[in-house]
Parts: structure tokens; C-alpha cells; sequence
């Protein structure tokens, strides 16, 4: 069985706390935790409220890391870090990331790398109950022989060779959406990316969200997560930047940019990190 | 000096193998530049697909990502990873997909997972993302990069997408229903696969390079077309467009 | 590969034409069809139009048969039928149906069943462009023993014992919906069912509409369907009548009952199609 | 005369198993009479499932079929059928799914196939719908149908959805993660699995009914529990509650 509400929670709806406690209360050390928002809604608050916390030994879920585990990654949060590509979209490497793979700085980390095909399958395998999703691909590529969750399979009907890749289970999915009611009914809208997917497939979930309002309204596009889904929503206005909330706010494509600079120099990123996030 | 620079001349020469009413899978960058250029010169009605889940999005200027709030509003419709991966790109519904990549080989395989050794890499690079099921099911796949004997080189350090594999029916036997690699827009010039062994051969020259320019840049013995043609250089309405665009 | 769009359709866009031309171009003797709608936008009209132009042999897939496939089967326009659930919802049998299955009239058809899981799974396969899906269910059931498109399928990470059930890819889907545009773009809302999936796994397809306008406009709940993967758009106002058009149209469920009376006589029911549908 | 007839004690007896803030996945008829019932009084925060997509429905009356209007203009949200049976029902996240039935057997499996030879039916019934799945996923399963020799069947003419199968650790070993029946509902009275052998016993008899018309209206033997004891009569609240929804 998949998400059953915590006995905690006697009604079927999310409890609306802050975002510290929602965080104290739900990520602990080594959970493996997903972060998810596809070019869209990145969970920065909540992030950088997991590295004051100071969570360590985490395994980080994403399909794009981004600069969000790019930090968390060189606060040395991170064990692992599955994903499909970690790049900084638009300019270029992650250079935490980098540093941490390459030269093991601050401490090595494993990885485990799939397309985002695969990692899109492993989580609807996770929202759907099941071990494992079918899919075409990896065949041929290398991605197929360094993980232990892409494996082949062969159709039962028709002999044909296919791939299988198992369901993605985290202990907690963050994400970051526009808006919730007071029972905690979440809504997002514009790119939705894998957000629902990978909520139905954790185990626990907290949501932060620009604004609690009286009653959601029902909007083009918009995807709708139930209060019983959810464990925790924390009001977090702003909460996606530098990404982007829309309706609400604007990629800083700048900041993206600077991020650059700031992550290559070891000294310079935790001094931006304690001064912005830490301090 | 003429009047355009390589990058120019790689998404023009990539913008003119779109057909109108075709549909694309666009990735940011190049990619981007050149399907959108397509679209306002030649292409009214190409359809551009990004791997955010925006399909048919008909943004006015550049997307600086592929999750561009202009994409989700100018979209025909917005959907979720889910569908964009296996209802519309696995399935073969893609006309053409646009691939970059740090190497290539000869066969058009691809690597953009890691440069050395991938225990102790001497550079990690992003990573798949969509790479490996675009090079499987677009009906055909265009490869854009520079070229140097650095990335056009004789064996990749790691496979992240199939083009023809090792040669002819390799792509078959490993289930890949796409056409792969049909071209390969480079800042020199062009190379198509060889229809009988699948193996890279320069077609055209972009005006101003040679052909000692092209195989001084490639990390095999890259065979040349009998008929050698010379690339169209960049109309005035072609880089207009263009630059119209990066407004 | 799956849909390609017909060479003769260079522009990525549907063919608007009338519904006679329209099943004509579409429709063979022989072909698999589905025409899906679950319980909402039930293409009746399109469904009339097959019976008028008189096709036969045909393989009828539906979750649902319901009145639409009762009167196909008792002129005796199927040789079978695929379905999960054949049922008058909230009235009772399908007599047409029934007196197919136990007394061969007007001719004996095979049929094949399974849940509607299994059949919802077959069509996400199909529109996926995989040979088969995956799910929980049939086990331990006799529907498991009945159709030769349900398989077990082992997990390659857990060794659980799951259920694989076969593509569904129809020759023909036929669905109604509520608005195209001038491209040939298709609108539905409301309860969307299984109809993105059913369009998606077909290799041509045929939406009537209740009209066709310049714009379509954005909605909550609305499900876009490309013109590039519809080949024909036909209007057909009332179209889904008995069942209902959300936002058009109210389900006549006087006509379901009333059904009951007239589908269980062959006579009575031969002279209401007659009257009704055919002349 | 008593106030209320069998129908109505037999959605009564049902609507008290539903919990207030359960998830509960709903069919049309009794089950929907049912849950509509019991969040009109104990169960304001009920949240209704309907098979065809809408969750979390508020009618107002009972809905004549799952994809009546009312049902997704009052849900929280409506979603296509690869979403409500992949995502909602399989995985378990609904507490209480209801089935009828036309034949059950005494470890509560259910027949909703034919009735007589399967390839050459004395009656072919409708078929499985969602009944394998709910019965297979949901945390519990309430049965309900009227109590008679033909339809409480010593064995099934077809097995559309298994309940305990042929006893204990049965649902274990064909990977089924829901519960399984937990009680069956009929005009008579209520039957539970024993916990230990799993087949149905009856643990209550509405009022005015006694064991040997139960007996006598099933077709093997069945047990009766120790403490059997008399279902509460629908209050005057509840029957009102209920004609209330049937306006």
C-alpha cells in the first residue's frame, strides 16, 4: 500500500504548519528525498530550510538537480544523488555537483543516473503501486549497465525485448505550488512537470505553497493534489526562487547566471551559502 | 567579412531541414534558435513540442529554458512529463528531434554522460536528460555541434544515445523504431549517414571552409561525398529572422 | 511507430467533413473500432452513421458497451466484442447483447473481457506506443483464464508476480467531444474517461462535435487533443444523445429505461432502428 | 408496519461502516445511496470516488449513473481513468470500496460474469467493471446484495473478483494488498469473516428477521456467530437523511 494518511491525521486533509517545523517534523537524516519541479516551482525555500536544519547522509531525488542540490550537495547534505541531468539549464555545469563527483569535495557522493524517460516511468511506477514501469529505452546506451533499477524485460505477448526501470519510492516529496485551501487541497498550474507523480509516490510529503487561500478555483491546466494526500503544507511566498511561480513571480535567469561564478570557487560558494541561506 | 558567424550559419543550415507541418522536439539553444526560426520563415506551421510538456507552443522570441512561462501561455496545450514521454515522444509521433552533444562518432552515437573514465571522469557532464529516447523514436534525428577532434572522435568515453550503433541494422535489433541520425550540423558543414553502411559522410562545405578544414577537425578518417556540395550561405531574410528573434 | 498523420494531410491539422463522408473514408468492413466516452460523450451519432452505411465484421472494443454497441451488435454489424462492464447503467441488461452471447442472434460473436482496469491499461499501452502494460489485477480471477491478451509478468527487481494485459490498437477510434477549431484541434471536458488514450492508441480517428468554432478556449479540465493526431472532425450537434455533452446536454435517462422495453423484443427492436436510425 | 423497508436498512446498515474522513470508493445504487447517506449524517468529511474520475464529489441528490454532471462539477477535482484506477485505486489509498454481486461464496469471492457454463451462459451478466481491482486494493471491501439460495452460492459459477479466496493466506499469495471483504450486507442481516478461517459468519440480523430464514436463504452452511446480535433499526435522522437524497 502506498500513502496512507499518518493516524495523526484523522481527516482527510493536510495539516498547514511552517515551513521549519513542517521540515523538523517530516525529512530526518538519511531519508531519501525528492525535490521535484521541472523548470518550474522549484522547493528552494524548503531547501535551504533542510540545509539550516543540516540534514545529512540524504539520497537526493531529481530529474534535474539544478542549483538547488547543487548547494545542498556542496553543504555536504548529500550520499547520493539520482537524477537524469544535472546541469545549470541555460548556462552551463553544476559545479557542486561536479566538484563533489570529480574530486569528492566536500565528501564523495554516490550517483545513479538514469534518462528522463526512465526517471519520469520510475516515478509513475511509485504514484501507480507498482514495482516496476516498461518502457523504450537505455537499450544500447550505457546507462543500462551502471544502474541496478534499469533492468530488460520481454513482452509476454509479442517476444518483444523492452526495458523495465523499478518504481522511485521516496520517503518524502517536496514540492512548491501556487496555491492550497484550509483542508490542504493543493493547486499548480502552468508546467506541471512530475509533480503529482512524485507525490503519490512518497511515503510522506510536504508542500509549499505562495498563498493559503479561502477556496482554490478551478483553473486551465491546473493539477489538483487532495488534502489526504499530503502531509504538510507550509505557506512559502516566493518559495521557488530563483526558479519560477506562475502567476506569481519570474525566473531570475540572471541570478542563474551568477550562480555560476559563485559555485566554482569552493571558499566563495560557502561564503555565499552562510551569508544567503545559512546565516 | 561576411555578414553572419558560424552559430548563425549552424541554425540556418539546421531551420532549413524543418518541413512545414512537421513536428519537433526542441531543446534549448540551438535547437530552439533553429525550430523557431524555421517557424517564422519557411515553417508557418511547424509544431513545436518541448520536453517541459508545452506542445505546439508558438513563442514570439527565444525561450531562455525550456520552462519559459511563454511556452506554458503560448502552448496549444501544457502536459505532464508522464505524457509528453510516453504518449508523444515514445510512440514515434515526433517528426524530428534535435540532439547536441559533448561527442560523436562516426556512426552518429552520442555522449553527453561524462569526458574519461566514468568511475574517475575528468569531467562529469549532465547527463542524459531526454537525449537517449529522442535518438530512439523521433522518425529523424538532427545532431548539432561543433566541430572538433575532441567531439568528433573515434570512440566515445560513454554511449548516453544510440545513433547507428556499430552500423547497419544495429538500430533494429536493438528495438529503436526511429530513422536515428539523419544529419549532423556542424560550424564546417553537414554529414549524413551513408544509406548502405550508416557511417558519417561530409556532404557540404559551409562557405569558407575546405575539406582539410573538416577532416583536420574529425577524430577518424571521415569519408567525403562524391558530389561535395556547398552549403547555401544565410539569407538576408534568413538572419533577420534570426536575429529578430534573440531580440 | 503509431500515428502517423495520412500523407494526404500535409499540414499538422484534421480533416472537418461531414459525418456520412467522414465514416465512409474511415471505417471498413473488418476493421477493430472503438468508440469510447465512459458514461458522458458517447458518440451515438457517429455509432448510427456505421449502422446506416451498413458496415460489417467489425470488432467493436468499448470499456462499456452500452445502448450504442447494443444496437450495432443487434443489426448485426459485429462479429465481436471487447469490453469490461455490458450493462444498461442503472437499468439492467443489454438485451441485444445478451441475446448475441446466449442465443447466437442474428449471429454468434465472440467476445473478449476483461476489468476495467485491464482495459484502461490496454489503451495507455497502446497510445504509448508499448506492446503491453502492467498492473495489479485478474489474479486469482477466471478472466485470467478467458482472454489471451492478460499474461503474468514477473517484476526484474522484486520477483512479485504482476499482471501484463496487451496493447489495444484500434484500426478506428471514433469519440464525440464537446468543440473543435478550424485545425481540427479537439476540446472535451468534464468526465474525460479514457478518450485521450483511446484517440492516442488508434491508428485513424473520427471526433464528432457539438460545433466547431474560430478559438478554442482554455478551461478547467479540458483535454486537448492536436489536429495533427485527429485525421477527421465532423460536427454532429446532439451527438452524443441519449448520454450527454457536459455543458451541452443533459443524459435522457427516460431513453435507458425505456431501451429495456424496446432492445428486448427483436421485432420491436429491428422496427425502432428502423424508424429511428436506419430509414 | 415498520417505518422503513429493506432497501433502506440495508444502505443504513451500510452508511454506519463509513467512517468520517474515510476515502470511499463508490458505484452506482445502493453504494452511492450508501456513502451519500452516511456523509449526510455521522461522516461530513466522507470523501466520495467515483469510478469515472471525479473525486471527492459533494451531490447533492443521489447521481442516476457515475458519470452524472453533478458528480464533477461538485468534485475537488476530475481526472481521466488511467489516473483514477492507477494512481487512486491501485495503490490503496481508498479505505472502503463497495461491490454487489449476483453470486458471492462463503469466503465472500464474487461472481458478476454468468450465470451457468461460461461459453454457453443460462444468463450473461454484465461482467467485471471495477469489481476485480476494488476488491483487490481497497483497505476493506463492503459487500452488499439481497440474501437468496441463487445468489449466497455454495460455489460460483465464475470468479470475477476474489475476496478470501479458499481461505486464509490466500490474498497473500496472489499478491492481493487490500483487506478483502470485511462484511457483507444484506436484507437480513450483516456476515463477517471469521479472522482466523475467513469464511462469513453472521454476526447480525436486522430486525424481524431470524437465522433460519437467513440459513434457509443461503446455500451452504452457515455459521452464526456466538454473540449474534440485532442490527439497530434506521433512526428517524437516517431515513430522513436518506428520502432527503432521493428527491
Amino acid at each position: 500500500m502506498v500513502t496512507r494518511r499518518p493516524d495523526y491525521l484523522r481527516l482527510p486533509m493536510a495539516e498547514i504548519t511552517t515551513l521549519p517545523e513542517a521540515v523538523a517534523r517530516l525529512v530526518h537524516d538519511g531519508d531519501t528525498v525528492a525535490m521535484e519541479g521541472f523548470t518550474h516551482l522549484i522547493p528552494f525555500a524548503a531547501g535551504h530550510e533542510l540545509a539550516r536544519q543540516g540534514r545529512r547522509h540524504l539520497t537526493l531525488v531529481r530529474m534535474t538537480p539544478d542549483i538547488i542540490y547543487d548547494q545542498l550537495i556542496g553543504l555536504g547534505c548529500a550520499d547520493k544523488v539520482v537524477f537524469s541531468w544535472a546541469g545549470n539549464p541555460g548556462v552551463g555545469s553544476l559545479h557542486r555537483f561536479r566538484d563533489a563527483v570529480e574530486r569528492g569535495w566536500p565528501h564523495p557522493i554516490e550517483i545513479e543516473e538514469h534518462s528522463h524517460a526512465g526517471m519520469v516511468n520510475r516515478y509513475v511506477a511509485g504514484a501507480s503501486g507498482l514495482p516496476f514501469a516498461v518502457l523504450r529505452g537505455y537499450r544500447g546506451t550505457g546507462l543500462m549497465d551502471r544502474s541496478p533499477t534499469v533492468a530488460p524485460i520481454t513482452c509476454p505477448f509479442t517476444g518483444e525485448v523492452l526495458t523495465a526501470v523499478a518504481a522511485l519510492r521516496p520517503d518524502v516529496t517536496v514540492i512548491h505550488a501556487q496555491q492550497a485551501d484550509r483542508q490542504g487541497n493543493v493547486a499548480l498550474w502552468g508546467i506541471t512537470g512530475i509533480q503529482r507523480e512524485a507525490v503519490l509516490a512518497a511515503r510522506r510529503s510536504l508542500v509549499t505553497v505562495e498563498e493559503v487561500v479561502p477556496a482554490l478555483k478551478p483553473r486551465p491546466g491546473s493539477v489538483l493534489l487532495p488534502g489526504w494526500v499530503v502531509d504538510f503544507v507550509a505557506e512559502a511566498p516566493g518559495g521557488s526562487y530563483p526558479s519560477y511561480t506562475h502567476g506569481y513571480s519570474s525566473r531570475d535567469n540572471r541570478f542563474y547566471e551568477e550562480w555560476d561564478a559563485i559555485s566554482r570557487d569552493r571558499e566563495r560558494f560557502l561564503a555565499w551559502m552562510e551569508e544567503n541561506v545559512l546565516g | 567579412m561576411r555578414g553572419w558567424d558560424a552559430g548563425e550559419m549552424m541554425a540556418v543550415a539546421a531551420a532549413r531541414q524543418l518541413g512545414d507541418g512537421q513536428v519537433c522536439f526542441v531543446g534549448i539553444g540551438l535547437p530552439s534558435q533553429a525550430a523557431n526560426l524555421a517557424r517564422a520563415t519557411h515553417a508557418p506551421h511547424l509544431v513545436l513540442v518541448y520536453e517541459s510538456g508545452t506542445i505546439g507552443a508558438k513563442p514570439s522570441r527565444l525561450p531562455l529554458s525550456i520552462g519559459d512561462g511563454e511556452l506554458a501561455e503560448t502552448a496549444d496545450t501544457v502536459v505532464a512529463l508522464p505524457e509528453i514521454f510516453n504518449y508523444w515522444l515514445q510512440p514515434g509521433r515526433i517528426d524530428v528531434g534535435f540532439l547536441g552533444a559533448a561527442q560523436v562518432d562516426r556512426f552518429g552515437n552520442l555522449n553527453s554522460t561524462v569526458i574519461g573514465d566514468y568511475d574517475r571522469p575528468q569531467t562529469r557532464l549532465p547527463g542524459a536528460g531526454g537525449a537517449p529516447e529522442i535518438a530512439a523514436s523521433c522518425a529523424r534525428v538532427l545532431v548539432v555541434l561543433r566541430h572538433s577532434r575532441r567531439s568528433f572522435v573515434d570512440r566515445l568515453d560513454f554511449i548516453t544515445s544510440v545513433g547507428h550503433g556499430r552500423g547497419p541494422g544495429d538500430r533494429a535489433a536493438l528495438g529503436l523504431r526511429g530513422g536515428g541520425p539523419a544529419l549532423v550540423v556542424t560550424d564546417l558543414g553537414l554529414m549524413e549517414p551513408d544509406p548502405e553502411r550508416k557511417e558519417l559522410v561530409l556532404t557540404h562545405l559551409h562557405p569558407g571552409t575546405s575539406v582539410d578544414q573538416v577532416r583536420e577537425a574529425t577524430g577518424w578518417d571521415l569519408a567525403v561525398a562524391a558530389d561535395l556540395g556547398t552549403t547555401e550561405a544565410p539569407s538576408p531574410e534568413e538572419l533577420a529572422a534570426l536575429r529578430d528573434l534573440a531580440r
